[in-house]
């Protein structure tokens, strides 16, 4: 019996944690830490952490302090910790958001309570329509941009068919749509795949080769990019049909897809050789940072997430009550992204570049994503005009 | 035609790799009268054993082997240590123990091999697809599937029906009390039972690793579907779970390639690629579902053959 | 003889290529105790289980009280006055011995569909259960838990449970079956009590207590009745004497 | 019987009393988050209580019971999407189209037995998951926002943190003493005697699947009402909650706290959800420890919390 009470009494103590004191500059991290996907949030904390080291641990002269929190890609667990943020941590921003499932679950907790929200990756429609709101920013796209991107390559190339494959969940719904909005060639077949459960895409593939399509649209993120891939590859038909993706070839797949994702083109905002100096340094000091690993996109945007709370910070003098002046700051932009051009659109939702990557061999002689050229200049998702940002 | 014969294909080898999987799954809970979740963590440990001694020792069929043998060895320590405890307890307390040990495997992989996965790449003659019949190539890796799964089917088939262990494998699927009855050695016979069961998900989890992925929780999903293809099959018959897998393997990937097409022609088109989808995501649970309303005991339960 | 109370007709129910119960047809009639004897393996339990509605015959009818009960299932029958005792003890483990007993007199006390009221303090249904247990002389024993009791009051609790049901036919598979010798007795003088209010249907190995209670005796041998009668005529028939004494003699085995 | 002062007892009292006091803990220390992480516990055991009905008290293995708490969920958030924002319509919604699926996959479950009765459930939590997942004009699979929750003509306002863990927690006791007036009536007893022994309770006059699947529907329902009470608490809901694992998250909770004990699942609510919450804090590796200790309570506490706890009077 007494057991229980000094274990009540220690779940007690650790659940109270004193609210401190009110000096420093407090940021929420939400993201993956576990499961299979903690990979992605590895590298968005890894990410984060250099931009912290290159401001010098300190916002204004302010000390700073991230407190991170591990979403397991539930919904409702991701609501739970930006609670806990909000309620029991008193941060100042939440950054992070890999899935827009675990975003659009959290997203009233953080407006309600008129903390920053700042989306480091998912980008759901709802979030660049809809459910806009003056707390809450986007680091990264909305998710029909990217694919509509890819869709403009292909018609520069003069591909005249297509074949789209996809997972059966709104992003990837979301993917294909964004390639049909701007793809003029004729899409020939759209196939649907069980997600996250289907292992096996060989009925897909072999109705893809069968289609007579002239090329491949695929969206396949984390490990399912690398089956897909995989199969696609010993299946023959990488010698048959051209594949086009969006966010199936990334830093953290290549590693797995190897030789097989050579030759095959991706649309991306943000690539490792961007020509900037911002951009240099962030990957040079991140591979020697961390030895072995190399940043993505996910990475690059929580750079710019933390990159974009400075500035805001810096406006106000640290004046972190003046919630107005720190959004007027940060729908400037005025930080130098490591994509290059950066601005916002009327729902917080970046304009930008996106540009065509390839697979290559780097001086190492290990893979790596490659810019080719510049898809489109300055390109605003089409869900604008449905905010009205009260 | 040739589509038809190639989804057929495909169907084919995905029911026998699901069939090396829930083949170990059904003889231990059809013995041992054991339900382990932690198969599919067994799957995984194949996969990520073989992706590291390919990488060590540079061969594949070497790597492979090796790996078959240390998932062998960590099933029958598992058994040793933790599970033969639990042998006649309730199912739940089995479900919570061995869920314990899904959560315990997948952070201990984690811990060791670091979140990424890995790859575990084919030597380069296996790569090549090939023409089985004039115009419909295949990929060389997924016959292989097909031919090492038939092989394992006949050699289990053999062992079952022909040896002495057979017999008392068959015994016990169908009446566990009379192994007891027969005065041979229940402990011995069960940590065999198990480990053949742990190295047959191994087996399953290195076979597939080169055509997916080896990677962390790779082991739940496609558990989910060994139990539902045991449960269609008859818990404890090794025909029912073979017959079973190649039936869900074929229905699964034929209802992909065809409902679509088919609900088009009876649908309107938005109501069609709206519902298709979802439809055939069901498909095998709807399957499952059926059979289990028309016979509540499986296809071929075991205690009556 | 005045109607009676259980006619089986033409029952037949198979097991793959066993035939258990081979064209059966038999009468009980009201206030007898009728015993049905016969060497292991004759189909005695099957044919309860017929009669009770946990096996489907293949063919034939039974009826009871003037009615066709054949598609029944049990639950049915038990309303109609039909109760039984297993063979193997199966009683609710995990429940009281009043317990056990104050449900089967629940089963016949309108519905159960009851989700509020605390159905352990519904007095008439205690009272029920309580007079079925001193009845079988386990008054004293009423808050035990079934799996504390002793094998033979497990027997004798059986019993109550089948008269808790307050059937008008008590169907009893082998209750003497393990018992000591003086259980053996007291179940005997128990029954001897019963059957004075309700007709019996008796399955038993004990011939001597067969004898010393049955109004009329049924012999089965592979499923088929090879004799009915008093038990003096039993005890001189020449057939039942074979099939007792030598199988292989008396009775040609079927397909 | 009488309530015995033993461990178990104490505990369930100690727990309860906690649970009611716990709002004037928040607001003395100005910790509002352990309000707010009990209100998502206290739902959960809710959950957790209703599958231990069928569970514990019925022997039906559930393996989607989740699935309830995403059809509560859905009902509310699709009337609240569709302008219906009335509590008074959205709830007794949420409860009846639980209590019918119950009905529907009750009546075709229960004529499977054991594993195949798990499975056979599974399936179809796993088949609503996806026809959830399909619903592309309520969010498909990325969800669905409950902008404003359900309102009670101003009986009881939602939005309110307290007033919403008191209606949580009442909901609670409410289902609790349900459940515990349930298990001891003339109902309750045919259900535990049909888990006991079908056989016999068929030879005595009892229908038993009747009583199977009446269970069965008011465990739905029951849990169709934390379903609700979760896509409040949420403002969301979304196929995820009715995913195979969340089902066994809510199994692992009513074996982890006691099958077959009022209390049980409630206990193991807690422990199983402060356990997942406070090892996040200390480790990112939380399956290192927690895997463990989940086999060492089968191992070495038989009938889960509340059979240690009970064992421990005993010595």
């Amino acid at each position: 019996m007494k057991k229980a009470f000094w274990l009540a009494g220690a779940m007690a103590l650790a659940l109270a944690q004193p609210a401190m004191a009110a000096d420093s500059v407090k940021i929420g991290f939400v993201s993956t830490f576990s499961g299979p996907t903690a990979v992605i949030g590895n590298d968005m904390r890894n990410s984060f952490e250099l931009a912290l080291d290159h401001l010098g641990r300190k916002i204004d002269g302010k000390p700073v302090e991230v407190i991170y929190e591990d979403d397991q890609q539930k919904p409702d667990v991701g609501k739970q910790k930006t609670e806990k943020l909000v309620q029991s941590d008193k941060v100042d921003f939440i950054v992070g958001y890999i899935w827009s499932n675990v975003l659009l679950a959290s997203l009233k907790t953080a407006v309600d309570s008129k903390t920053f929200l700042i989306s480091a990756n998912a980008g759901p429609s709802q979030l660049a329509g809809e459910l806009c709101s003056p707390y809450v920013f986007s680091t990264s796209w909305q998710n029909d941009q990217t694919p509509a991107a890819m869709g403009l390559y292909m018609n520069q190339k003069g591909v005249k068919s297509v074949f789209l494959i996809g997972p059966n969940y709104a992003a990837g719904k979301d993917m294909l749509a964004g390639v049909k909005s701007t793809f003029k060639g004729e899409v020939v077949g759209e196939e649907y795949t069980v997600w996250p459960s289907q292992l096996d895409f060989s009925a897909e593939l072999t109705k893809a080769r069968n289609s007579k399509a002239e090329s491949i649209f695929v969206f396949y993120p984390g490990a399912a990019g690398v089956q897909f891939l995989n199969q696609y590859a010993q299946a023959g038909i990488k010698a048959q049909i051209p594949l086009y993706t969006a966010f199936t070839i990334d830093e953290l797949s290549l590693p797995l897809q190897k030789d097989n994702a050579i030759g095959i083109p991706g649309a991306q905002e943000w690539v490792n050789d961007l020509p900037n100096a911002e951009n240099k340094k962030f990957v040079e000091d991140y591979r020697k940072k961390y030895p072995g690993l190399r940043p993505t996109y996910y990475g690059a945007q929580a750079y710019d997430a933390a990159q974009l709370i400075n500035s805001a910070v810096v406006a106000v003098k640290g004046d972190l009550t003046k919630k107005d002046a720190m959004k007027a700051e940060m729908e400037k932009a005025n930080f130098k992204s490591l994509r290059g051009p950066f601005k916002y659109g009327n729902n917080h939702i970046p304009i930008q570049n996106f540009y065509l990557q390839d697979v290559v061999k780097d001086a190492d002689g290990q893979l790596s994503l490659k810019t080719v050229a510049t898809i489109v200049k300055d390109d605003q998702d089409k869900f604008h005009g449905k905010c009205s940002m009260k | 035609m040739y589509l038809v014969v190639e989804q057929l294909l495909n169907g084919l080898q995905f029911g026998l790799l699901l069939f090396l999987l829930a083949a170990g799954l059904t003889l231990v809970f059809g013995i041992m009268d054991f339900v382990n979740l932690a198969h599919g963590s067994l799957y995984m440990m194949g996969a990520y054993f073989a992706a590291t001694f390919v990488a060590w020792t540079g061969s594949f069929v070497l790597g492979a082997l090796l790996a078959l043998g240390a998932t062998l060895l960590l099933g029958i320590a598992l058994e040793y240590v933790a599970l033969r405890h639990l042998y006649g307890r309730d199912h739940l307390d089995q479900v919570l123990a061995t869920f314990g040990l899904i959560l315990f495997f997948n952070d201990a992989v984690r811990l060791i091999w670091g979140p990424a996965g890995l790859a575990l790449p084919l030597p380069t003659w296996l790569t090549v697809p090939v023409q089985i019949i004039p115009g419909v190539y295949y990929p060389a890796y997924r016959l292989m599937i097909i031919v090492v799964a038939l092989a394992v089917a006949a050699l289990l088939y053999l062992v079952v029906m022909r040896t002495r262990v057979g017999m008392l494998i068959r015994a016990g699927a169908s009446n566990r009390e009379m192994i007891g009855a027969l005065g041979i050695n229940i402990k011995l016979l069960f940590t065999l039972v198990f480990g053949l069961g742990a190295a047959l998900a191994g087996l399953a989890g290195l076979m597939q690793a080169p055509i997916l992925t080896v990677q962390i929780g790779m082991g739940e999903n496609i558990l989910i579907l060994a139990f539902v293809i045991i449960v269609i099959g008859g818990i404890g018959s090794i025909r029912g779970v073979f017959m079973a897998a190649i039936f869900v393997g074929i229905i699964d990937t034929m209802g992909r390639a065809f409902l679509p097409d088919l609900l088009r022609k009876v649908l309107s088109g938005a109501a069609a690629s709206t519902a298709a989808p979802a439809l055939s995501s069901m498909l095998i649970y709807l399957l499952m579902a059926i059979i289990l309303v028309l016979r509540p005991e499986g296809l071929f339960p075991a205690a009556k053959r | 003889m005045a109607d009676p109370l259980l006619r089986v007709d033409n029952l037949v129910r198979r097991y793959g290529g066993i035939t258990a119960t081979d064209n059966l047809s038999m009468e009980v009639v009201p206030g007898e105790l009728h015993a049905i004897i016969g060497p292991n393996g004759a189909g005695k339990t099957t044919l309860i289980s017929q009669l009770t509605g946990q096996v489907m015959p293949n063919s034939g009818t039974i009826t009871f009280a003037g009615r066709d009960v054949t598609g029944l299932p049990s639950y049915r029958r038990s309303r109609l006055g039909l109760a039984r005792s297993f063979q193997i003890t199966s009683l609710l483990k995990d429940f009281s011995a009043i317990d056990n007993v104050a449900l089967a007199a629940q089963a016949h006390d309108g519905h159960s569909f009851r989700f509020w009221g605390n159905a352990r303090k519904e007095r008439h249904l205690r009272e029920v259960a309580r007079a079925a247990l001193e009845r079988v002389g386990l008054g004293k024993r009423a808050d035990i838990v079934v799996s504390q009791l002793s094998h033979g009051e497990q027997r004798e609790l059986e019993l109550a449970v089948a008269l808790a049901t307050k059937p008008q036919l008590l169907l009893l598979d082998e209750p003497m079956a393990g018992l000591g010798v003086t259980e053996s007795a007291r179940m005997v003088a128990l029954l001897k009590e019963l059957r004075k209010e309700v007709t019996i249907v008796l399955v038993e190995h004990d011939m001597e207590a067969v004898f010393a209670l049955a109004d009329r005796i049924t012999v089965l041998v592979y499923g088929r009745v090879i004799a009915c009668g008093v038990p003096d005529a039993i005890r001189g028939d020449e057939e039942v004497k074979r099939a007792y004494l030598g199988e292989q003699h008396a009775v040609t085995r079927h397909e | 019987m009488k309530p015995k002062l033993n461990a178990s007892n104490a505990v369930a009292a100690l727990m309860c009393a906690a649970l009611i006091l716990l709002p004037v803990y928040s607001a003395a220390t100005g910790n509002i988050f352990i309000l707010t992480l009990f209100t998502r516990i206290v739902i959960f055991a809710l959950a957790a209580a209703s599958l231990n009905l069928i569970m514990g008290y019925g022997g039906m293995m559930s393996f989607g019971h989740a699935a309830y708490l995403g059809i509560g969920g859905y009902a509310v958030g699709i009337l609240a999407a569709e302008g219906i924002g009335s509590g008074f319509i959205q709830w007794p919604v949420a409860l009846v189209v639980s209590a019918l699926f119950a009905l529907l996959i009750g009546a075709l479950s229960l004529r499977t037995r054991g594993v195949y009765f798990i499975m056979i459930t599974l399936a179809f939590a796993q088949m609503a998951y996806y026809v959830a997942s399909a619903l592309s004009r309520y969010g498909g699979d990325d969800g669905l926002t409950v902008y404003k929750r359900s309102d009670f003509a101003g009986l009881i306002n939602l939005s309110d943190r307290n007033q919403f863990y008191y209606l949580c927690l009442a909901c609670l006791f409410g289902g609790l003493y349900l459940i515990w007036r349930i298990v001891n009536s003339r109902f309750g007893l045919v259900v535990q005697g049909v888990r006991s022994n079908e056989q016999r309770m068929q030879a005595i006059g009892f229908h038993a699947n009747r009583y199977r699947l009446v269970c069965f529907v008011i465990s739905g329902t029951i849990c169709g009402l934390a379903g609700a009470l979760l896509a409040n608490n949420t403002d969301f809901v979304s196929p995820a909650v009715m995913y195979w694992t969340r089902s066994g998250d809510l199994m692992v909770m009513v074996i982890l706290g006691g099958m077959g004990s009022l209390f049980g699942p409630v206990i193991g609510a807690i422990v199983y959800l402060l356990l997942e919450e406070l090892l996040s804090q200390f480790t990112e590796y939380s399956g290192l420890i927690l895997g463990p200790v989940l086999l060492l309570i089968v191992l070495f506490a038989r009938g889960g919390i509340m059979g240690l706890l009970g064992r421990m009077r005993r010595g």
